[in-house]
């Protein structure tokens, strides 16, 4: 189990950042220019390990990141990578769909711990954002996920991935899907929705005062949960995959659709994107629920 | 507008669309107050300054401009270069404060009621401010900085530039 | 070494030039991966001082793209490898310059773009711009011109790569390290003393 | 005259009202009455252990009064006004339904009452009176006016009382009354729905309001009514399932509560501060305290690893169970919207920049600590054996004639949707916490202390103490940009008990011209009275 919880972290790890690699050359292509090589991500992280001095603010801008780490880390050993695989499965058996929904909320808590405890004012603004969009963003998910648990009667993520063999959830229940997916695209931090990290409004947001070690962490965490994040969506609507070459293909088609929506919509502010969030995907996502 | 200015203010016309008054400094803001509400002169768009230091005095030109952005008024008011002060504009022009933080750091005016005259572009500027005229800026260069030594061929190129133009203009001619 | 004199700018070309004075052999391998990765991702704290900051965005543009290159701008001197100095300082600029360098994280390394930052410029006669750049900050890479082209800024950094990787000289930021006081005394110099935070109180915990 | 018989229901109640006022007495409070407090104390049990109806209403009353005396030593007489007219309308809702129950059930033990001899068109009514005190009691909009006031102005170790204990008389008399004496099968459903909506809508409105509060103490009562609202509309789906999320939440919200106010008021008693704007970068200061209040918020957003997530968990299956689908959608948006006020409670004491120096705090006496660490210790202890709660809860369930839920191991908490195991999931915290920080610890990089709390990248800038740094004061503001909350941020049921109170003092003007007509007028309506009474005895 040890082992397996280990390759579950190092393929996210991997396929994390060799995404975030394309989601920059595919940007780049999207602006007609050539885009550095897909393995630049791990460069800078590795870059970002390697640099002699990072700043500290005290023990408790040490633990932020941890605690970011964390709630990647075991989002991702929640959520079973095959479908009907005795691997790679981590501890999907002792959790659920819910407890996964509540550990994604431990990332934004651990960065706003960490970002907090360094007395930054813009960090906090761009916490204070991330926050206020959360309570946009998780209702048309809550809301397809509360339509899924109901119609399979389980909240086992397993449960649900091996229910649709008869069709995808997202074919059976495209509205849900559709709500999901328009709030997956703000959990992934694209555009329209990013708003945390707005460089043009609050000089760099959460990661102001990140530096060093602390934020390669940082990056190195948000390249697992969004591998997570895709696992999930991938899990619960797209029937899950028998091996690992339909998962990255799965995986790959859902980010690639995030990435060019990312690439031509620009940012909402934050109050257009929750009320943009509360009214179109929610209410989509409803009227899906009242179908199930 | 102008013609109603004109009649009781000794208005010239220096050009087109452009007219200058000159007044005391004691009647400054009676007289712009006024100008704002009986014409259209209503933006104050800049306050220029000049170091008549021959004459002992400072000529600033309070440049006002009407709502339609087609004529220009230029009010003049002249001070002792010694004891440089005037009173404020702010509760005419609130961008007066500004130009006058300005003008109070680089010529050492003083405005009187205007509680903002801190460090602006300078910060802990201690020597004679930097725009009157008896600062001499090449003295304060080269006593603070050095410079690198540079090219050799450092030289006074300008007589050689002009025998260059005129050889041009020679072979131009011939031709 | 030659001594970072008056003349240090152009000795240390000098160096850069001259194989024999690279410290690359006295390196491990260890040392030379890490070069390499510091070489091949650089994050840009684009410090638009003066005129060359309309030069910068160029770069990141579709016809330059800059990011072939590893080199991506960032908002923050937190997560920043290369401080551009693009254009005059006037001393307040200086003072946020030389701020915003100290909150950098080490290795870190400066481009200095533009005559003034050489020798002043344009402005070699004004009364709060300074000429030398390199007396208060140590500058690793000049880029000459008035404004140098965004071509220019890429060869620039190019060869800065090229050092980084293969060790030509010592970095700048070691060489502030160890000639604080000379830094330091420039610096007050023009600003005065206790106008910014020191260099000292800002890295007192590296000892520990 | 008075019974009482031991309950597990009650066992449950007063064991926490006795964590709660054992561990608070230990705190040195020169302001505090004591025998009012044991008043109060015994009043807690006359409540929990009273086995006839009477003795419920003498214990709800001498519980009333005894703590509106504790609040009158510190609040204004606005708020005592609105408590004591909010409290007496509950006593006498209570009152008026125990009378009409008794008056056809014809005892009033709980035991023999015999809810179907009450007619069916009392049975609406007798159910309407006994939602108003239980609101009332636990704070269900529209009834929730006077809570706020009161949480905040009382004394700020009485407030956790209030919070953590009385607000729970309403949740124990919703069970025991609706479970126990009158049973789930004459009740009218549609009755409980519009409860369990007010729930809902109650701790919606509330979260926001709480995220719009500048003062510490008014954040946690609305952060108090929200979370109580989530108790009672899970409650009203008159459910086995049902009670046990009601009762796990009680016990967590019990907790949190005490923890919660208890760091709050150490806090004030060390700053002597209110206010999130004069408060900030305390973190280093008392790291201990930071940790406790952590724990908390953490318990409270329902966050895992501790056991604000197990009463949450159950919570939502309750709901998916009985496919309260919308219910369900509107508690997890309450539950996310929850977080923000969560993290400004943290963030506006202990994190960020400090507003205003730090000259003339006082020391901290360990006593604050004690009820803490106990509410901490059992947070915690919950998160790793989610079951225990049910363990707890499976007599009570059983003495109500529910079905009993069961489970196969302590770490595991298990629900007919999902299961999770706590166990696991607190190692796996522990493990992953523990690699992560070896592996930060080992790395090349080193972390380099600032000196200065001001030395943050600030745009080149230096800020010093005179730049407000701190972003605890602005923190929700901004959210009255979002249309919908808006209207609720900008509305108050203030408005609503206002034009009450201005009716009622327009008809008692009215009534008092009839007395200052003369007279002459008054033996002419005396006349007129007995005419009436006269007419109608002749029909």
């Amino acid at each position: 189990m040890f082992l397996d919880s280990l390759a579950m972290i190092a393929l996210a790890y991997i396929f994390g950042f060799l995404y975030y690699g394309l989601y920059r050359n595919i940007s780049a292509r999207v602006h007609g220019r050539f885009g550095p090589s897909l393995a630049q991500s791990f460069f800078d992280s590795i870059k970002l390990f390697l640099k002699e001095n990072s700043t500290n603010f005290g023990w408790m801008f040490y633990a932020g990141p941890i605690i970011m780490m964390i709630g990647a880390i075991t989002t991702l050993l929640f959520i079973p990578y095959l479908n009907g695989s005795e691997h790679l499965v981590g501890l999907s058996q002792y959790g659920n769909l819910i407890l996964v929904l509540y550990l994604m909320v431990l990332e934004p808590l651990g960065n706003a711990m960490g970002i907090g405890s360094n007395g930054n004012p813009f960090g906090v603004m761009g916490i204070t954002r991330g926050l206020t969009r959360l309570i946009g963003l998780e209702l048309p998910f809550y809301i397809a996920a509360i339509g899924l648990m109901i119609a399979n009667h389980s909240a086992d993520i397993g449960v649900i991935m091996t229910n649709q063999s008869e069709g995808y959830n997202a074919f059976t229940h495209p509205l849900l899907f559709i709500g999901a997916f328009i709030s997956f695209l703000g959990f992934m931090g694209k555009s329209p929705f990013d708003v945390v990290g707005a460089p043009q409004e609050v000089y760099s947001g959460p990661a102001t005062e990140f530096s060093g070690k602390f934020f390669a962490i940082a990056l190195s965490q948000s390249a697992i949960f969004s591998f997570a994040k895709l696992l999930l969506m991938v899990n619960l609507f797209l029937g899950g995959a028998q091996s690992l070459v339909e998962l990255v293909a799965k995986t790959f088609v859902l980010f690639l659709v995030a990435v060019l929506v990312g690439n031509v919509y620009a940012r909402f502010t934050t109050a257009q994107s929750v009320e943009f969030l509360v009214r179109v995907p929610t209410g989509i996502a409803l009227v899906g629920l009242l179908f199930v | 507008m102008i013609e109603f200015l004109k009649k009781h203010y000794e208005i010239v016309e220096k050009a087109p669309r452009l007219y200058k008054l000159q007044i005391e400094s004691d009647k400054l803001v009676e007289i712009l107050s006024s100008v704002s509400i009986n014409s259209n002169f209503i933006t104050l768009s800049q306050i220029a300054c000049t170091d008549w230091i021959e004459d002992e005095v400072f000529a600033l030109n309070y440049i006002l401009t009407t709502k339609e952005r087609d004529k220009n008024l230029m009010v003049e008011v002249r001070i002792s270069r010694v004891h440089c002060s005037l009173p404020t504009l702010l509760n005419l022009y609130p961008q007066a404060q500004v130009m006058e933080r300005d003008l109070h750091e680089m010529y050492g005016i003083n405005f009187r009621g205007n509680d903002t005259l801190y460090d602006f572009a300078l910060e802990n500027w201690n020597e004679i401010p930097p725009l009157r005229r008896e600062f001499d800026t090449l003295a304060y260069v080269n006593e603070h900085f050095d410079f690198r030594i540079g090219r050799e061929d450092n030289k006074d190129v300008k007589a050689e530039v002009k025998r260059r133009k005129a050889q041009a203009k020679e072979s131009k001619d011939g031709k | 070494m030659p001594e970072n004199t008056q003349e240090g700018f152009i000795d240390q070309q000098k160096v850069l030039d001259n194989e024999e004075y690279s410290i690359k052999n006295t390196q491990s391998i260890i040392q030379k991966a890490v070069d390499w990765f510091r070489a091949r991702s650089m994050f840009v704290l684009a410090y638009g001082t003066g005129c060359g900051a309309i030069e910068m965005p160029p770069i990141f543009t579709s016809r330059y793209d800059i990011e072939r290159l590893g080199v991506v701008g960032v908002a923050t001197p937190r997560q920043a490898d290369i401080l551009i100095v693009s254009g005059y300082c006037s001393y307040k600029t200086l003072k946020r310059v030389i701020r915003s360098y100290e909150q950098m994280n080490e290795p870190k390394y400066v481009i200095g773009l533009g005559s003034c930052t050489i020798n002043g410029g344009m402005y070699w006669d004004s009364y709060n711009t300074i000429k030398k750049l390199d007396e208060y900050l140590p500058v690793d890479m000049y880029i000459n011109g008035c404004m140098p082209r965004p071509e220019a800024l890429i060869e620039g950094f190019v060869k800065l790569q090229d050092n980084i990787r293969n060790a030509k000289s010592e970095a700048g930021y070691i060489q502030y390290r160890e000639n604080n006081a000379f830094y330091r005394a420039n610096q007050e110099k023009i600003f005065g003393k206790n106008t910014t935070p020191t260099f000292e109180e800002n890295f007192a915990g590296m000892n520990q | 005259m008075f019974n009482f018989a031991m309950t597990p229901l009650g066992n449950l109640f007063f064991g926490l009202t006795l964590i709660v006022f054992a561990s608070l007495l230990l705190i040195k409070n020169e302001r505090r009455d004591l025998p009012l407090h044991i008043l109060l104390f015994a009043s807690l049990g006359v409540i929990f252990y009273a086995s006839d109806l009477i003795t419920l209403f003498v214990g709800w009353e001498i519980m009333s009064w005894s703590s509106y005396f504790i609040i009158a030593k510190s609040a204004r007489i606005e708020t005592l006004q609105k408590y004591i007219i909010f409290n007496l309308a509950a006593g006498f809702a209570l009152l008026g339904a125990i009378v009409l129950i008794v008056a056809f059930a014809g005892t009033t033990l709980y035991g023999e009452i015999d809810f179907g001899k009450v007619p069916e068109a009392l049975r609406v009514p007798i159910t309407l009176l006994l939602f108003v005190t239980i609101a009332i009691k636990s704070g269900i909009m529209p009834f929730h006016y006077w809570v706020v006031d009161t949480y905040e102005e009382s004394d700020h170790i009485f407030s956790a009382i209030l919070s953590a204990i009385i607000s729970k008389a309403g949740i124990f008399l919703f069970i025991v009354i609706f479970s126990q004496i009158i049973g789930y099968r004459y009740l009218h459903g549609s009755l409980f729905d519009i409860l369990a909506w007010l729930g809902v809508i109650t701790s919606i409105v509330a979260t926001f309001k709480a995220i719009s509060q500048e003062e510490l103490k008014r954040l946690l009562a609305y952060s108090s009514i929200a979370q109580i609202g989530y108790i009672v509309t899970v409650l009203a789906l008159l459910e086995g399932s049902g009670i046990e999320a009601g009762l796990y939440h009680t016990i967590i919200h019990t907790l949190v509560k005490l923890l919660l106010f208890v760091n709050i008021a150490s806090i004030i008693y060390i700053t002597g501060k209110t206010k999130f704007s004069q408060l900030g970068n305390l973190l280093y200061d008392y790291p201990a305290l930071f940790i406790l209040l952590l724990i908390g918020i953490i318990a409270l957003a329902g966050m895992p690893p501790l056991g604000g997530f197990n009463s949450k968990f159950l919570i939502y299956t309750t709901l998916l169970e009985k496919k309260k689908a919308l219910l369900l959608v509107a508690v997890m948006f309450s539950s996310a919207s929850a977080f923000l006020y969560c993290y400004k409670l943290i963030y506006g004491i202990y994190l960020g920049q400090a507003s205003g120096d730090k000259e003339g705090y006082r020391e901290l006496p360990m006593s604050f600590y004690i009820p803490q660490f106990i509410a901490a210790i059992i947070l915690v202890l919950l998160g790793i054996l989610p079951s225990l709660g049910i363990a707890l809860f499976n007599p009570i369930l059983g003495s109500l004639g529910f079905e009993v839920s069961s489970y196969s191991s302590l770490f595991e908490l298990h629900t007919a949707f999902a299961s999770f195991n706590g166990g696991v999931l607190m190692g796996l915290f522990g493990l992953v916490f523990a690699l992560i920080l070896l592996l930060v610890t080992s790395m090349r990089s080193k972390a380099v202390k600032v000196r200065d709390r001001y030395d943050i990248s600030y745009c080149g800038e230096t800020p010093d103490p005179q730049n407000n740094l701190h972003y605890g004061y602005g923190m929700g503001q901004e959210l009255r940009r979002i249309s919908f909350i808006r209207v609720i941020l900008e509305n108050s049921t203030a408005t609503y008990w206002e034009h009450i109170s201005k009716l009622s003092g327009d008809s008692s003007v009215m009534v008092k011209k009839l007395y200052s007509l003369g007279t002459q007028y008054i033996g002419l309506f005396i006349l007129l009275f007995f005419t009436i009474l006269l007419f109608l005895g002749v029909r």
